[in-house]
């Protein structure tokens, strides 16, 4: 641990400390990591490479500055230059969506940092100058700061409803942009989150349960908003939504008086979330660019069939241990603990029939993309073992680390397993029947622009305006009346000036 | 208070007519001669009311023994000042003619 | 160092710019070497003695120099805490804008007569930091207003005049306000030093109404050129002037003269109790803080790079007067503070502003398409600065709003808090299209007027060299605010000194 | 000394005509030593107080008096300077302006009769010094030839009609009283109807005199008529006489019920003129005509101390009379001199001929920036020190708005004409040409009385007292 104190503000330190700090420098640094591995292969023709790079580097750096601070101005400090340099990696392509969609982002982005930025202000003034985060752990908080910070970390989280700018950037994004995007730099929103809000206040009690319903909504409508989109990495954005929700519920749990118990689920499902999404991303990256031989779909169906909670993947384990919290935790009564195990089944129904729906996605870009060129070449082979290596990471995930393993053995008890798989089943047969029947909603229910993006318009034209509302400029000509004034001026001085002598004289004694 | 005898109030309307004539010149008469004519007319009649006023706490009978010599004095220096002032005027006016005469119409400013 | 000498350390310093500026004015226009060698070595003289009084007043001493002048009010020049900060200010960024304008106005004409009043101006300057009494405030607020009336024209073309003319209208206007107010407050109180805590106090109770009036006839002198918000109509005008004259104009001399009187008015002549008792605080930040949103409301729209850094301006310099008017240490620290920081930053971007018109001729916004690839080190130094405007760390400007939010929590003005976020919005709105202008978007077509101004740079070191110094200095600011060289850190004794009082 | 000072200049004019080669010669010389001794004596009486005197051994009461007090003093030193220095002006300039050489006598007789105007204390004396200033105010505007001649009659007609006024209202007096010295004046004194047309009289005619507003008709012709030094003279000095007069009979004669109900009125008028002279500068084509205007406008101010003194009694408002008087005096002198160098250089009497003069004569520039200054009252000049002892004055009145604010307004328009020429100057567009190089010298003696204006502020603690203490 560096400590900066003396340098810079009271408190300021740098330094992995907690559990919590390690995990998520870890699986966030890797993910960069094979981030730019990737990058190097995939973004070697792109111009404008030097700034692609910039822009990686600096996101890079804020990520790995916000993950590392002992104090809230460090993390501020890395999560506006993480997101603000994220910019630049979002509107990388330079094309109208790309500019479209980073334009949303930049909106959004700047109003997360101010209202994370009044949260901050308040936080800290209701700590008395002191700014890491042990001391904070002490101050009681109010509703305001909690609102402000869950809407601030939230707008980086992406959860409902502050998932808008998701799916917009991250299609728009090159590939290895949107892993790290949907991979590290949304679960920085969420661990700030869980270090901005120390559980156990009382005034964050409040909102734990409804904290669990919006990411029960976030989830399902992630999934059901995907459904009505083909573009693979759209899909992959709700599926973000959707996955950001259960850590939101997680996050929700962890504020309650368990959160010991719940910390390390949420680790583990940040960071199998973390590593999953990134592959998958990479993936969908690509299956866009090229033809590619039909194994290769193992590629996507390890991570997905993770994500979708097979047993014995740590999907699995996580969504086990999370239905084990809900009946851990003392929640209010009106959230019922079977009922929201039966949420999280349909959850995971939901989950699946995203998966097969990307499934069927990729295979359709596949199609587009016309006869394969040939033998796969050493980029794509370079980028598939990229995507392999964040494959093996988790697979090897579970099996190192202590907790997730147990959790993970359990999953192949029989009842679990039953519990896991038949949402899985019942997606598959509910997908075949769909297909039997061609069931389809009509055309112009798919691929929709969002009205978020005409807001965004809207907004920008609010604030770039060609014109404003101006005082009236008063254009009165006064040169006629000065004219006429002027020639009431006498001519003759001698006579006038006298004449008024005589006037005033007169007036002036007729008034004493 | 001043106590005029009743003979020498028709010197005093003779010198306030004067003025009231001179003022009225001046106002009036466009010619800049007219107008130091005018003035001569006033101080004809300030300097009337001044030798008038030399008399003024004197009887109806005594006008030739209890005159105020001061008023008397300010009346020479008063006429000194007044002949002086009137020569001037007369010069410029005479300067006035002579360049009017060389360039009749003069444009304005 | 005998006492005796010490004594005259202001006058010497404010004597250091003015000098040369006289000798200056008699130079002919081409004995260039020599007009910088007097500049130059005005400035290093000046820093040499500022930095003295630094460490002096750093130590706790107290500078004092009168002159009679009026009855019951001397020329005073007094050198304490909060005049040094502004004092350092003014000397350091006249240190960089002259060589900026050294580079900026080689080879047009007029430069002994610019060089002159520039000089004046500092001085003018420096001697409101400095001075000791509301009177001898009052003076340098004038002269300032004499001394920068020929930079504003120095153009000498149609819009330069009008410019010159609206800029005089107001702050002639201001002065007179504020002559009547100090006027007034003479006549009830004499015009004392100034002293922390203020030295009304004794009449509050007898005449509180005559009080507000001259707070407020001061006012509304004091914001004429600090910009508050029915008075700023000057200052988008003011930018024709040469880019050098805008820097100093908005980083330092006039807008901050406004700002700095301000400063001194509320905490050394009414004080903070009486500020309270008369009730005089609230209005004053509520119009700080409509003119806050509304500078940066108008600055939206505008297209002319320079007009939209005044609006800019105008919005950021009543962030010094909320601070202010908050009446609470920690705001005022964040008001103090952003007198600098706003300084450093605005003067960057006015520089930036400055090199893109003399190096590409570009005056517009939607002109300005690719120059980050064109001149990357002025587009690099412009988005620091204008990252610093809005507030994002870990740039100077993000300390200051740092400290203002805290210090209108501090003072329960959560409203203020709403204003910071909305404004920061609003700051964003208009600096990132620039910044993305910069960066992302293709050039597009020529230049409207290149010149090669250096063979290996982008433009004439003496361009860029001021510029750079300044954008690392908004950095350094605010990585380094805790350290003991740091404004933040000086602004932390003014206020401990300015609150202390009892 | 104070004989010195009035048979000097006289001498000097004699031997002016008897010898006319070394006539600027003399009168450089005898301003200069009338400057000294007028210092002498200004020390000398503010050390042991006023001194009086009664010509040739009269009794009081028949006698002429006379009186130095310092304000009296100051006076006279003040126009003995300022003849200095338009004198070196006229001096520097004489060849290339072709000054008549009647400029020298006259100039001469202008500062006996204004040294013997402040020094009297009789009303028909100062009745006489009056008519001597005017008859030679007259003859040196009419020295600039055939245009000036027909502005110079105007001002000689209204002149002497106003001279016939105050004459009338002396005579008024005196045959009530039969007195004319102001001491034994003000001990019989009683507020009636004969001494309130004799004050209106006076007064009526003495606004005349000094171009007071309405009456300020002939002025702006006659001062731009006339050749620089001349305008410089007349502007600065010769309407403070008759200023100087009406202040003595207000102050001193009037009883508090006469000046009381006479106070607005003085006050309207000079905030009138303050208006009117300042728009008339604002508007007027002419660069002499807008340096004259604001004569009326400055005069304004005094008329409105004048009237605002009347009202409170409060002695710096007094102060601030003066001050005004003779900071106007000194940028006056300043102003006029610098235009008339400019427009002599530049050649036209249009505002639009000083186009750019900031670059071809920064020095005359400069001075008219620098007299207008103090006009307006910018700190820390003279102009400023008077308008801050005004406001002092009038803060020092409980619930006083209306003056300060109307002050405010006047001091803007002063601004507005003050900067008007100022913003020509700067002009670089269109510069007009010089008809011949510009000299150097002449500007410097222009810019050397607005210098001296914004020295006042070094001796403003000692003129605020002095000038206090006569009020009193």
């Amino acid at each position: 641990m560096i400590d900066l104190s003396a340098w810079l503000w009271p408190g300021a330190g740098l330094g992995l400390v907690t559990e919590l700090q390690q995990l998520w420098w870890y699986f966030s640094s890797g993910l960069w990591l094979v981030a730019a591995v990737f990058s190097l292969s995939f973004m070697a023709k792109t111009p404008q490479k030097g700034r692609y790079w910039l822009f990686f580097g600096l996101s890079f750096a804020g990520n790995m500055l916000l993950i590392a601070a002992l104090d809230a101005i460090s993390f501020y400090i890395g999560f506006s230059v993480m997101s603000l340099s994220a910019y630049g990696l979002v509107v990388h392509s330079g094309d109208k969506s790309a500019r479209r969609a980073g334009r949303l982002y930049l909106q959004l982005a700047v109003m997360g940092e101010l209202l994370l930025f009044a949260a901050l202000i308040l936080r800290a003034s209701a700590a008395d100058g002191q700014y890491d985060w042990q001391s904070w752990q002490q101050v009681p908080l109010d509703h305001l700061t909690i609102l402000l910070t869950i809407a601030g970390l939230g707008l980086k989280a992406g959860f409902w409803p502050l998932h808008i700018w998701l799916p917009q950037a991250h299609p728009a994004a090159p590939a290895p942009a949107s892993a790290v995007l949907s991979g590290a730099m949304i679960k920085a929103g969420v661990l700030g989150l869980v270090l901005f809000l120390p559980g156990g206040d009382p005034q964050l009690q409040l909102w734990v349960p409804y904290m669990i319903c919006l990411g029960f909504f976030s989830a399902g409508f992630g999934v059901l908003a995907s459904l009505l989109y083909r573009q693979p990495k759209v899909i992959l954005a709700y599926s973000s939504v959707s996955q950001v929700g259960y850590v939101v519920i997680l996050v929700a749990l962890a504020w309650t008086d368990n959160a010991a118990a719940v910390l390390p689920v949420l680790m583990a499902y940040a960071a199998h979330h973390a590593v999953a999404k990134g592959a998958l991303f990479l993936f969908s990256g690509i299956n866009a660019r090229q033809r590619l031989p039909a194994y290769w779909q193992l590629l996507f169906w390890l991570p997905a069939l993770a994500l979708m909670a097979i047993p014995l993947s740590g999907g699995a384990a996580i969504k086990t241990a999370l239905k084990g919290l809900f009946s851990t935790t003392t929640l209010p009564g009106w959230l019922d603990s079977g009922m929201l195990a039966g949420l999280l089944s349909l959850g995971a129904l939901l989950t699946a029939l995203l998966f097969l729906h990307l499934a069927a996605m990729l295979r359709q870009q596949q199609r587009r993309l016309g006869p394969g060129t040939g033998r796969p070449d050493f980029a794509m082979h370079w980028q598939g073992a990229c995507v392999l290596l964040l494959i093996l990471v988790l697979i090897w995930l579970p099996w190192q680390w202590q907790p997730l393993l147990q959790l993970s053995l359990t999953t192949l008890a029989w009842p679990t397993i039953w519990t896991l798989c038949w949402p899985l089943v019942l997606a598959l047969l509910l997908v075949a029947l769909v297909r039997w029947q061609q069931w389809q909603l009509p055309p112009h229910y798919y691929d929709r622009n969002s009205s978020v993006l005409l807001w965004s318009l809207w907004l920008k034209r609010l604030y770039q305006p060609q014109q404003q509302w101006q005082m009236a400029q008063l254009q009165l000509n006064w040169r006629p009346v000065e004219r006429a004034l002027n020639r009431l001026a006498p001519d003759n001085v001698v006579g006038a000036s006298a004449l008024l002598i005589v006037v005033l004289l007169v007036v002036a004694s007729a008034f004493w | 208070m001043v106590e005029f005898s009743s003979s020498l109030n028709l010197f005093l309307a003779t010198a306030a007519t004067l003025v009231a004539i001179g003022v009225y010149g001046f106002i009036v008469g466009p010619e800049p001669l007219r107008r130091i004519v005018a003035l001569n007319i006033i101080s004809a009649g300030i300097f009337m009311l001044m030798v008038v006023l030399a008399y003024r706490s004197a009887g109806p009978d005594a006008v030739s023994t209890l005159a105020d010599p001061v008023l008397h004095a300010l009346v020479l220096t008063g006429l000194v000042v007044a002949v002086s002032a009137t020569a001037f005027a007369l010069a410029l006016l005479a300067r006035l003619g002579k360049t009017t005469a060389d360039r009749p119409e003069e444009p304005g400013p | 160092m005998s006492p005796f000498w010490l004594s005259y350390l202001p006058l010497a310093i404010i004597l250091s710019s003015l000098l040369p500026g006289l000798i200056i004015f008699t130079l002919k226009e081409q004995q260039v070497k020599l007009r910088i060698a007097l500049n130059l070595l005005g400035v290093t003289v000046k820093l040499v003695l500022v930095l003295i009084m630094w460490q002096a007043v750093k130590a706790g001493a107290v500078f004092y120099f009168s002159v009679p002048f009026l009855p019951g009010a001397e020329l005073v020049l007094q050198g304490d805490a909060l005049s040094l900060l502004f004092v350092v200010l003014s000397s350091v960024l006249w240190l960089a804008t002259t060589i900026y304008a050294i580079g900026y106005l080689e080879n047009s004409p007029l430069r002994s007569r610019f060089f002159g009043y520039f000089s004046l101006c500092v001085s003018a300057t420096v001697g409101l930091a400095l001075s000791g009494n509301l009177v001898s405030f009052l003076l340098f607020y004038e002269l300032l207003t004499l001394a920068t009336f020929p930079l504003v024209v120095h153009r000498g073309t149609p819009e330069a005049l009008a410019a010159g003319r609206r800029y005089l209208a107001y702050t002639l206007s201001g002065g007179l306000l504020l002559l009547t107010g100090v006027a007034l407050l003479h006549s009830l109180v004499q015009s004392p030093q100034f002293i922390p805590g203020g030295y009304v106090s004794a009449v509050v109770s007898e005449h509180a109404g005559l009080l507000q009036l001259a707070f407020g006839l001061m006012i509304a002198g004091l914001g004429v050129k600090a910009a508050l918000l029915p008075l700023h109509g000057w200052l988008p005008q003011a930018m024709v002037a040469p880019a050098p004259v805008s820097a100093l104009l908005h980083a330092v001399a006039v807008v901050k003269a406004g700002a700095f009187g301000i400063i001194r008015l509320v905490y050394d002549v009414f004080g903070v109790d009486s500020m309270q008792q008369l009730q005089l605080a609230e209005p004053l930040m509520l119009l700080a803080a409509t003119t806050i949103l509304y500078g940066s409301w108008r600055a939206l729209a505008q297209q002319d790079i320079k007009k939209r850094l005044a609006y800019s301006t105008i919005s950021q310099v009543s962030y010094i007067t909320v601070g202010v008017a908050m009446l609470g240490p920690l705001a005022a620290v964040g008001g103090l503070v952003h007198l600098v920081h706003q300084g450093v930053m605005k003067i960057t971007l006015f520089f930036c502003a400055g090199n893109y018109a003399e190096t590409l001729g570009v005056h517009k916004i939607n002109e300005l398409n690719g120059a980050g690839r064109r001149m990357p080190l002025t587009s690099v130094a412009f988005t620091v600065a204008a990252l610093g405007m809005i507030g994002i760390p870990p740039t100077a400007g993000f300390i200051s709003k740092w400290y203002l939010g805290l210090g209108a929590v501090a003072t329960d003005n959560s409203l203020m808090l709403l204003v910071f976020v909305f404004s920061g919005l609003l700051n964003a709105a208009y600096f990132l299209p620039i910044v993305y202008r910069l960066w992302f978007l293709p050039q597009g077509g020529n230049w409207p007027k290149e010149q090669r101004l250096s063979a290996t740079l982008e433009t004439h070191w003496m361009l860029l060299l001021p510029m750079l110094f300044t954008a690392v200095l908004i950095i350094l600011m605010g990585v380094f605010a805790s350290t003991g060289v740091s404004p933040l850190s000086w602004t932390q004794l003014i206020v401990e000194r300015e609150f202390s009082y009892d | 000394m104070m004989i010195l000072l009035l048979v000097l200049p006289l001498a000097a004019a004699l031997l002016m005509l008897l010898w006319p080669r070394i006539a600027p010669l003399l009168a450089l010389f005898s301003a200069a030593v009338c400057s000294f001794l007028a210092l002498q004596l200004l020390l000398q009486v503010s050390e042991q107080g006023t001194r009086y005197w009664l010509l040739a051994g009269w009794p009081s009461g028949l006698a002429i008096a006379w009186q130095a007090d310092t304000l009296s003093c100051l006076l006279i030193l003040l126009t003995a300077v300022l003849q200095l220095l338009v004198g070196f002006y006229a001096f520097a300039t004489r060849a290339r302006d072709k000054l008549s050489q009647g400029f020298w006598p006259l100039s001469s007789l202008l500062q006996l009769s204004l040294t013997a105007l402040w020094l009297s204390r009789d009303l028909f004396n100062l009745y006489v010094c009056l008519e001597l200033l005017a008859l030679v105010a007259v003859a040196l505007v009419s020295l600039s030839g055939r245009k000036a001649i027909k502005p110079a009659l105007n001002y000689l007609l209204l002149s002497l009609f106003g001279s016939l006024c105050y004459l009338l209202g002396v005579v008024l007096l005196y045959g009530a009283y039969g007195r004319l010295d102001i001491a034994g004046l003000v001990s019989q004194w009683q507020p009636n109807l004969l001494t309130n047309s004799a004050l209106l009289l006076m007064s009526l005619g003495l606004m005349l005199k000094a171009a007071l507003w309405p009456l300020h008709g002939w002025l702006p012709a006659a001062h731009a008529a006339a050749p620089a030094p001349v305008s410089a003279l007349l502007s600065a000095l010769v309407v403070k006489g008759p200023l100087f007069i009406l202040c003595l009979l207000w102050l001193q004669l009037a009883s508090t019920e006469q000046a009381q109900a006479m106070a607005p009125l003085f006050a309207g008028a000079g905030l009138a003129a303050l208006l009117f002279g300042g728009w008339s500068a604002l508007r007027t084509p002419f660069a002499k005509n807008l340096v004259a205007y604001s004569t009326v406008a400055q005069l304004g101010y005094a008329t409105l101390a004048l009237g605002l003194m009347l009202k409170f009694d409060q002695p710096l408002i007094f102060a601030a009379l003066w001050l005004f008087v003779l900071a106007h005096a000194l940028a006056k002198a300043a102003c006029f001199l610098a235009i008339g160098e400019m427009s002599g250089t530049l050649g036209g009497k249009r505002l639009t001929t000083l186009k750019g003069a900031s670059q071809t004569m920064p020095l005359a520039m400069f001075a008219f920036a620098v007299a207008g200054g103090s006009l307006i009252g910018l700190p820390p000049s003279g102009g400023f020190l008077a308008k801050w002892a005004l406001l002092q004055g009038l803060w020092l009145q409980e619930q006083q708005l209306f003056w300060p604010l109307a002050l405010v307004l006047a001091t803007l328009l002063s601004a507005a004409y003050v900067f008007r020429v100022v913003v020509l100057a700067f002009d670089r567009a269109d510069p007009v040409a010089p008809d011949f190089s510009p000299q150097v010298l002449p500007q410097w003696l222009a810019l050397l009385p607005a210098l001296a204006v914004w020295a006042m502020a070094l001796f403003s603690e000692p003129l605020l007292l002095l000038l206090r203490l006569e009020a009193l």
